[in-house]
């Protein structure tokens, strides 16, 4: 037993110190902060965590509240918009940049750079593109196309859309580098068989290498997954929520409460659903991914 | 042989000229501009037309003045150049009462982003380390939350880590910042290091031990100087993260270090008054131009370390 | 020693009042204002704010919402007990309204000193645009809404409008224009469901409906000062915004009486709603200067101070929380209000509801001016729930 | 006698797959041992364990008789050499030579001497300011050796050390280490699953299959006297023949293969003489053992075949045919002129054959 | 006569490196011919050119008297094997092999017939339903196979198609491969760099280095009588032994080993005999060629050696001994006891080895 003790604790000291932040992160940060964001939803708290106990009175709330299922909605159609988007766009770019083109590096840049700026910065110059009088609707106008007409963030129903072309054009390039660094490596023989069966180069892209990338393609949907969650800054940046509340999303509405509104408790109400959300859309993956893993290897 | 007729001399070639452009020699003739090309060129010029509109506004219309600005037009380049929004973001904008531009939050920033984003990639670096060489029971499960973790909003947490680094005793310091983008960055920056160090030869850590090489020698000696291509990676993923971030800096960092972006968000928020669209553009620019220079100075690197990292995944 | 304020006030006149402050603080007392200024007001700054007393890194003074927040970090002694300075000031005798202190009070101890008086009850109207159409400019509402079709006709905004925020507080003042003082104090105060039901409410809620109809999309602009160009210009007849507005279109140029006219409380009451910022002084972590602290008091001090209050005001435009100043050199606008201020001033939501059942109403009015499929029933019965519920 | 390197009843799972399960092996001082098997039979995972690198589940691993189940693997005095190199990129051979005795702290003069005397016996003198790409794969294989060298261990332990060469150097090479173990009489456990490298460098092989050891014994034994099919079928190259049938014991004991031919084995020494009653049995006979022509005549077991694909290799030719109606394969020297579709004699003395019962597999 | 492959004065540059010059190449109808040549040396780039999946800088290629230098590989008539085997990871075995066969639009019925005779032909029938990460190596490089026999072609390319799997398997697919193409008679055209696959199934074999074809001949012409130094170490193993000194002609020439060993070389058939004088040469015996014991008593040239090393191999025995001061392995059956230190006698026939001019390096 002695022994059971000394490699429990003993062995590999310095491993097993390494790992304690990384430790303390996951059981402190990402499972105690998670499991007390869920205690005091059940609570009325507002400003201060020291409400009582009130079962589901905030998620009742919560559901009742239109601006909250309106949140939900607009992050579903703006969440599948722009993860299909930005897999289609940034696989189609990829294929393009795998096609030896001229001047690659260059065109790699250009379309990487907007990842570099934050969503505040993306936001602010969209906004301004945007903008009906000063932006791309009031220069057309003012070139003698009276009817020109691009009024995405003035209006309810085309905003998120107005949204997406802002998110793509800051997460796209990301996402091509990430499918053109999977392109590339694909093995150079099944390129050459593709070519021996006289299988068209589109083809070969669509029904051979395609399916062979799912491992970037896990990894592209977590990070561009996990960025659609999130979304709060590009929102406030670009339309805070406008017009009405047609492009309000669910971070923002934690957000709101949590803080501007003093009522916390229907914040980690919210957030605990995002939560939720989250683990019904992961963990099935996660079990699929990790699972198979395990039986592979 | 009845092919000796193709292997003839010179002046057969030339007296059966027309014949021999009928007979293929030498490479596949390619022209030069096939529609296919002319498809992919194109398509890839108006992808960058999208990419570099932005920029290009940005660009044009911090050099113009405000009038000009509300003519509306912004395609057009500037009649008269002025870097006057320029300055005027640089030194002189106001924040409240204090009207020094974005100049003395660079600097800020700068102390805020260099030991975040060393203590975080170091820790980061350990952690996939140690998930990949020196497994240990419910090592896997760990990881597993972390990535979970990576989905959960900021916001979220904002609250109970306030309160924690108020019993650490480090909030409103510098410690604090490092330590919440540490926990941030952790999740992503694990994935990567994890991927790129499972790619790795295990034998080389193998032959490690047994040349009697603790945990942190194989790290420090072995590990490390091999991981070039991953750390570029984290880097520019941190330096462009924590740079960016506007929440994290003005909450834990303390007042003394309000990093640039908060200065930004004054200037460009300023609740009342007409916007000066000119010195806002004029001041994202200036605080998105680190993590841009970061991102071109090193934008092969980066796609090269992307490859060796995420791809695995 | 040194002081660090906080405050959201960031914009070109915002920031020339809070100088106002700062220069009599520092020339009176010799501390000296440390300006920690955060744009964003309710998401930008709210939070760093809270977070940081939460933390334990309070600043030394801050201006913050006021209202039902504070009293959880009253109630978790996070804030300085003002009542001696308050008591030593006497200020009961010179505060233009003592309702305005009843947000700063609990349980029978002040904790805050509002520092201004704002209020959203201001019906703006282009001179300009009236003589486009050849008609007088209205002096109440019922005039202005008359007047539409012709403004509509000649190619004028009846009505501009800022999108986001802005719109959120005209409800407010419908309220108090032609719903009047007792349906306010009613639904405001008392939290009187049968109030919202009640057909007054009703004629506020049309009055609304009536300005949906005559705003689109297309027409808002993105920021309020662009409504301040557009009233001066002609392009829009008409605007409901708070007092400060004043502030843009005298930076503009504008003359009131010349080139803009005002209406406080649409013509119609004669009684303002109002609301004002407040400065809370959280309590120093111990072993503090006492210097600090000596510092806290003397702003507080200052802050409500005759010198202090005339100088910030007349920058800010707003009205001081000060009977005894002498406001001659105040505008035409401003005097107008100064008169209905004799008439004591009405609950504003900002001071009586809750922050949080504000944003719920601020979300509820949004929604309805973007969504033309919310009746004007359907808003009244979610504006009810929202009062029933409130605390 | 004090055993080199003892292990005694050791398992080893991985979560519930158990790779290795009492298992026993006890090395002499000096030897060679060669561990020898199929992918994935737990040949690497044995080495790991005797060299600390994998934790055991079960059991014991003695070196020097000082029981090392939980010592670190640099105080097993044991040195290690990949199939993969696993040179360390960034540093110099030198530096790789020198990491381990760097580690331990060793005095300078004594950390350039061993380099010294390991590159002198490796011959990379020239080589030590190089990095490991700017060497060819066997310049690096014998830098991997040589970290083992300057080490002073005990034990060797190989993991393929070969096979990521190609078929020319890695003959060279194996001549090489050959030389080495004669020079330094070190223990040395060597794994691979090329059996020319274990039957040409063993002092005993063991042979593995699902982490069981099926024979340990030296090269001869194991390629004439295979203890099972397993041995018989996995040694040897172009495989053993073999014809099913059954044998019949007695005073002439016969093979009767499955079609009835009648192959007399009075010259085989059963191990347990068969009694007269039929057993199913397999009679093996390795490809060079069988007589062509005139040679065939004498032997005790001779018949007519028809040539269905010849290989000449070079040296000598391979020849596929049927015997009783079972495909069987002989070699012939390269002057024998065969071509497919020829008649030839082909016969064998089972006396260099084995014969194993089919029923336990194990050789009779 | 019609050749089915026809390369003529086939030259390719990669940027400025000239890996193929001025190569001709004529194949025969239904020839199975093995490219062989160190890593490279360009083999994979010629075949690449065949295929077409390479520009070619200058020279023609023809197919079956077609010129197809500018065409669309799939519109050569050819089909392709690799040594990743290149199957469609996501697809079943089934799919991987009509998948280029539904591209081309053929009728489904067609497709079927199709795939149903190669997978027979293959035996791989069972397999159809599964993905290639449900398959051995040895079944995924058949169905690998199979996608190129669906396509009927003329002629199939391998490129190293054995090199993944391990030595057993190889050594079954190798006979696979032979019998597939005794069945098929079509032309075949298969690189590799292991010399034992050359052998066995090449009619004929053309050695390659940096780019030139040294020798193309059948195996045993390559075996007995390479044309240059290059391909008599390149082939056979363990290598040739090669002794340096210098050939005197005249009636009775000798070999005279550098340390003045003197060999009669009258039995050997000069290409072109050499004259009185001396002239530097290399003198090449095969380890297989040299006898021990009584039998090298009645060689033309006996000596007494010490062994150094002895390698069993199971079928023979290898050992290393000396010979005029040079190193030399010989090959004994593994029957006669040779222990290293052990002395005795060798002899060999000049007659059966090959003789060199050490100048030009070729075979005089
Ligand atoms: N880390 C591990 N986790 C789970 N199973 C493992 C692990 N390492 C090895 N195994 C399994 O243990 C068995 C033995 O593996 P081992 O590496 O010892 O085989 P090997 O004989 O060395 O094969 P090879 O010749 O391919 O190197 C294999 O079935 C393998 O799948
Ligand atoms: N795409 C390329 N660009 C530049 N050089 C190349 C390219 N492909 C091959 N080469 C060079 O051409 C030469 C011949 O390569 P090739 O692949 O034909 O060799 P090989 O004989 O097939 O070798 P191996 O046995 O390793 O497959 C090599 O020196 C290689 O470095
Ligand atoms: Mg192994
Ligand atoms: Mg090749």
């Amino acid at each position: 037993m002695t022994r059971f003790l000394y490699n429990t604790f003993i062995r590999n000291l310095s491993a097993k110190i390494a790992a304690t932040p990384m430790m303390a992160t996951v059981l402190v940060v990402f499972v105690g902060c998670t499991l007390w964001t869920v205690w005091y939803s059940f609570t009325n708290s507002r400003l201060l965590p020291t409400g009582e106990f009130v079962g589901f009175d905030q998620y009742r709330r919560l559901f009742a509240t239109s601006r909250w299922n309106t949140s939900v909605n607009n992050l579903v159609i703006y969440g599948s918009f722009s993860l299909v988007f930005t897999l289609v766009f940034g696989f189609i770019l990829a294929v393009l940049m795998d096609q030896k083109i001229r001047f690659e590096s260059a065109f790699r840049t250009i379309m990487l750079y907007p990842f570099a700026l934050s969503f505040i910065v993306t936001g602010l110059v969209w906004q301004w593109i945007m903008n009906p009088t000063l932006g791309l609707q009031g220069t057309m106008r003012n070139m003698g196309w009276a009817n020109f007409t691009f009024d995405w963030l003035n209006n309810p129903r085309m905003v998120l859309y107005a949204l997406l072309i802002a998110g793509l054009w800051q997460g796209v390039g990301f996402v091509m580098v990430l499918m053109l660094a999977g392109l590339r490596s694909v093995d150079d023989e099944i390129w050459k068989a593709a070519r021996v069966d006289g299988i068209p180069t589109w083809r070969t892209y669509v029904s051979i290498v395609l399916p062979m990338m799912r491992g970037v393609f896990v990894t592209a949907v977590v990070l561009v997954g996990s960025g659609i969650v999130r979304l709060y800054d590009l929102v406030v940046a670009m339309t805070d929520g406008g017009p009405g509340i047609s492009s309000e999303v669910p971070a923002k509405y934690v957000y709101n409460y949590m803080f501007g509104a003093g009522n916390i408790a229907q914040g980690l109400a919210a957030s605990t659903m995002m939560l939720i959300t989250v683990l019904i859309i992961i963990v099935p993956w996660a079990y699929l991914e990790f699972g198979g893993k395990g039986r592979r290897s | 042989m009845t092919t000796t007729a193709t292997v003839s001399s010179s002046a057969q070639t030339e007296a059966t000229d027309v014949k021999s452009r009928v007979d293929p020699r030498g490479p596949r003739p390619k022209p030069f501009f096939t529609p296919r090309k002319i498809i992919i060129y194109s398509i890839l010029f108006f992808a960058c037309l999208y990419f570099l509109f932005p920029l290009y506004v940005m660009i044009v219309t911090s050099f113009k003045t405000m009038p000009e600005i509300r003519w509306g037009n912004i395609f057009a380049p500037p009649i008269e150049w002025t870097g006057e929004a320029w300055t005027k973001a640089w030194t002189s904008a106001c924040t409240g009462l204090t009207c020094q531009g974005l100049s003395p939050g660079f600097w800020n920033s700068v102390k805020i982003t260099v030991p975040s984003t060393i203590v975080s990639i170091f820790i980061a670096a350990i952690n996939g380390y140690a998930l990949i060489n020196w497994r240990f029971k419910g090592s896997e499960i760990f990881f597993s939350i972390l990535i979970f973790g990576s989905f959960i909003p900021y916001q979220v947490m904002l609250y109970p880590l306030v309160m924690l680094t108020r019993e650490m005793g480090i909030f409103g310091s510098l410690w604090a910042v490092i330590l919440i983008h540490t926990i941030f960055g952790m999740p992503i920056l694990t994935l990567l290091f994890r991927n790129y160090f499972a790619a790795l030869p295990v034998e080389l850590f193998k032959a490690a031990r047994v040349d009697g090489a603790g945990f942190w020698r194989i790290f420090f000696e072995i590990m490390l100087p091999m991981s070039l291509p991953i750390f570029v990676v984290a880097l520019i993923l941190q330096i462009t993260g924590i740079w960016n971030d506007f929440l994290f800096g003005v909450v834990f960092a303390g007042t003394q270090n309000y990093p640039m972006t908060v200065q930004l968000n004054n200037i460009v928020n300023s609740a009342q008054g007409s916007p000066e669209y000119n010195v806002n553009m004029a001041a994202t620019i200036l605080t998105g131009l680190v993590p841009l220079i970061v991102y071109f100075v090193s934008g092969r690197l980066f796609v090269r370390g992307i490859a060796a990292g995420a791809v695995k995944g | 020693a040194e002081l660090e304020v906080t405050h959201w006030w960031t914009s070109a006149g915002e920031a020339a009042a809070v100088a106002e402050f700062a220069r009599v603080f520092e020339e009176e007392t010799g501390h000296t204002w440390v300006d920690s200024a955060l744009g964003g007001s309710g998401t930008g700054a709210n939070p760093v704010i809270i977070s940081r007393i939460i933390g334990g890194d309070p600043m030394g003074a801050t201006q913050m919402n006021t209202g039902r927040d504070a009293e959880e970090l009253i109630q978790a002694g996070l804030m300085r007990d003002l009542t001696d300075i308050a008591e030593e000031m006497n200020i009961s005798e010179f505060y233009v309204d003592q309702s305005l202190l009843e947000p700063c009070t609990y349980e029978g101890r002040i904790y805050c000193f509002p520092i201004n008086i704002h209020s959203w009850d201001w019906l703006w109207l282009s001179t300009a645009a009236y003589e486009t159409i050849g008609q007088p400019v209205p002096t109440t509402w019922d005039e202005y809404v008359a007047s539409w079709p012709a403004l509509q006709e000649a190619g004028i905004l009846p009505f501009g409008l800022a999108t986001g925020w802005p719109f959120a507080g005209i409800p407010g003042v419908l309220l108090a224009g032609i719903g009047g003082s007792d349906l306010i104090i009613a639904i405001n105060r008392d939290k009187d469901v049968e109030a919202v039901r009640s057909p007054e409410f009703r004629e506020v809620a049309e009055a609304l409906d009536g300005i949906r109809q005559v705003v689109s999309p297309e027409t808002m602009v993105p920021a309020f000062a662009d409504v301040g160009n557009q009233l001066l210009e002609g392009e829009a007849a008409g605007n409901i915004h708070g007092d400060w507005l004043q502030g843009d279109l005298q930076i503009a140029g504008g003359v009131p009486g010349e080139d803009y006219e005002c209406l406080p409380a649409l013509g119609l009451n004669d009684q303002l709603t109002g609301g004002g910022d407040a400065f809370y002084f959280p309590v120093l972590p111990e072993g503090t200067d006492p210097a600090v602290i000596e510092a806290q008091t003397e702003l507080a001090r200052i802050l409500i101070s005759p010198e202090a209050q005339l100088a910030f005001n007349l920058k800010k435009g707003s009205m001081p929380i000060r009977t005894d100043i002498d406001l001659s050199q105040a505008n035409a606008c401003m005097q107008k209000a100064l008169v209905l201020l004799e008439n004591g001033l009405l609950p504003s939501g900002d001071f009586a509801l809750s922050s949080d059942t504000q944003q719920q109403l601020q979300d509820l009015n949004i929604e309805f001016l973007g969504d033309d499929s919310i009746t004007v029933d359907a808003y009244i019965e979610r504006y009810a729930s929202i009062i029933e519920s409130a605390d | 006698m004090q055993h080199s390197v003892s292990i005694r009843d050791l398992s080893l799972n991985f979560g519930h797959v158990k790779v290795l399960e009492h298992l026993n092996l006890d090395i002499a001082e000096g030897e060679f041992i060669v561990l020898l098997g199929p992918s994935g039979c737990g040949k690497s995972t044995l080495l790991n364990c005797i060299a600390g690198l994998l934790d055991v589940s079960d059991g014991q691993i003695f070196i020097n008789g000082k029981n090392v189940t939980w010592e670190e693997p640099k105080d097993r005095g044991i040195g290690m050499v990949f199939q993969s190199y696993a040179l360390y990129p960034q540093m110099t051979v030198e530096r790789n030579l020198s990491f381990g005795l760097r580690v331990a702290r060793l005095p300078k003069d004594e950390v350039e001497r061993r380099v010294k005397r390991a590159a002198e016996i490796l011959q990379i003198e020239p080589l030590l300011k190089r990095k490991p790409v700017e060497l060819s794969g066997g310049q690096r294989q014998r830098v991997a050796i040589g970290r083992a060298l300057v080490r002073d261990v005990d034990v060797f332990l190989f993991d393929e050390p070969l096979s990521n060469l190609d078929a020319k150097l890695r003959s060279d090479l194996r001549v090489e280490i050959k030389r080495l173990h004669q020079r330094l009489k070190n223990t040395m456990i060597y794994v691979t699953h090329d059996q020319i490298e274990a039957l040409t460098l063993a002092d005993r092989i063991a042979i593995m299959k699902n982490g069981v050891i099926q024979q340990l014994a030296d090269p001869h034994t194991i390629y004439n006297k295979p203890v099972n099919l397993y041995v018989a079928g996995f040694i040897g190259s172009p495989t053993m023949n073999f014809l099913e049938g059954e044998v019949v014991g007695g005073a002439e004991p016969v093979f009767k293969a499955n079609d009835g031919t009648v192959i007399p084995v009075k010259t085989y020494e059963f191990s347990q003489a068969p009694n007269g009653s039929a057993v199913k049995g397999v009679l093996g006979v390795r490809p060079e053992h069988i007589a062509i022509g005139e040679a065939a005549k004498t032997m005790p077991f001779a018949t007519e075949v028809e040539i269905e694909i010849v290989e000449p290799m070079g040296s000598d030719t391979l020849a596929y045919t049927k015997v009783a109606g079972q495909a069987i394969a002989f070699r012939a020297d390269s002057d024998v002129h065969l071509a497919s579709g020829q008649t030839v004699l082909i016969g064998f003395d089972p006396a260099r054959g084995s014969i194993f019962d089919a029923a336990s597999s194990n050789r009779i």
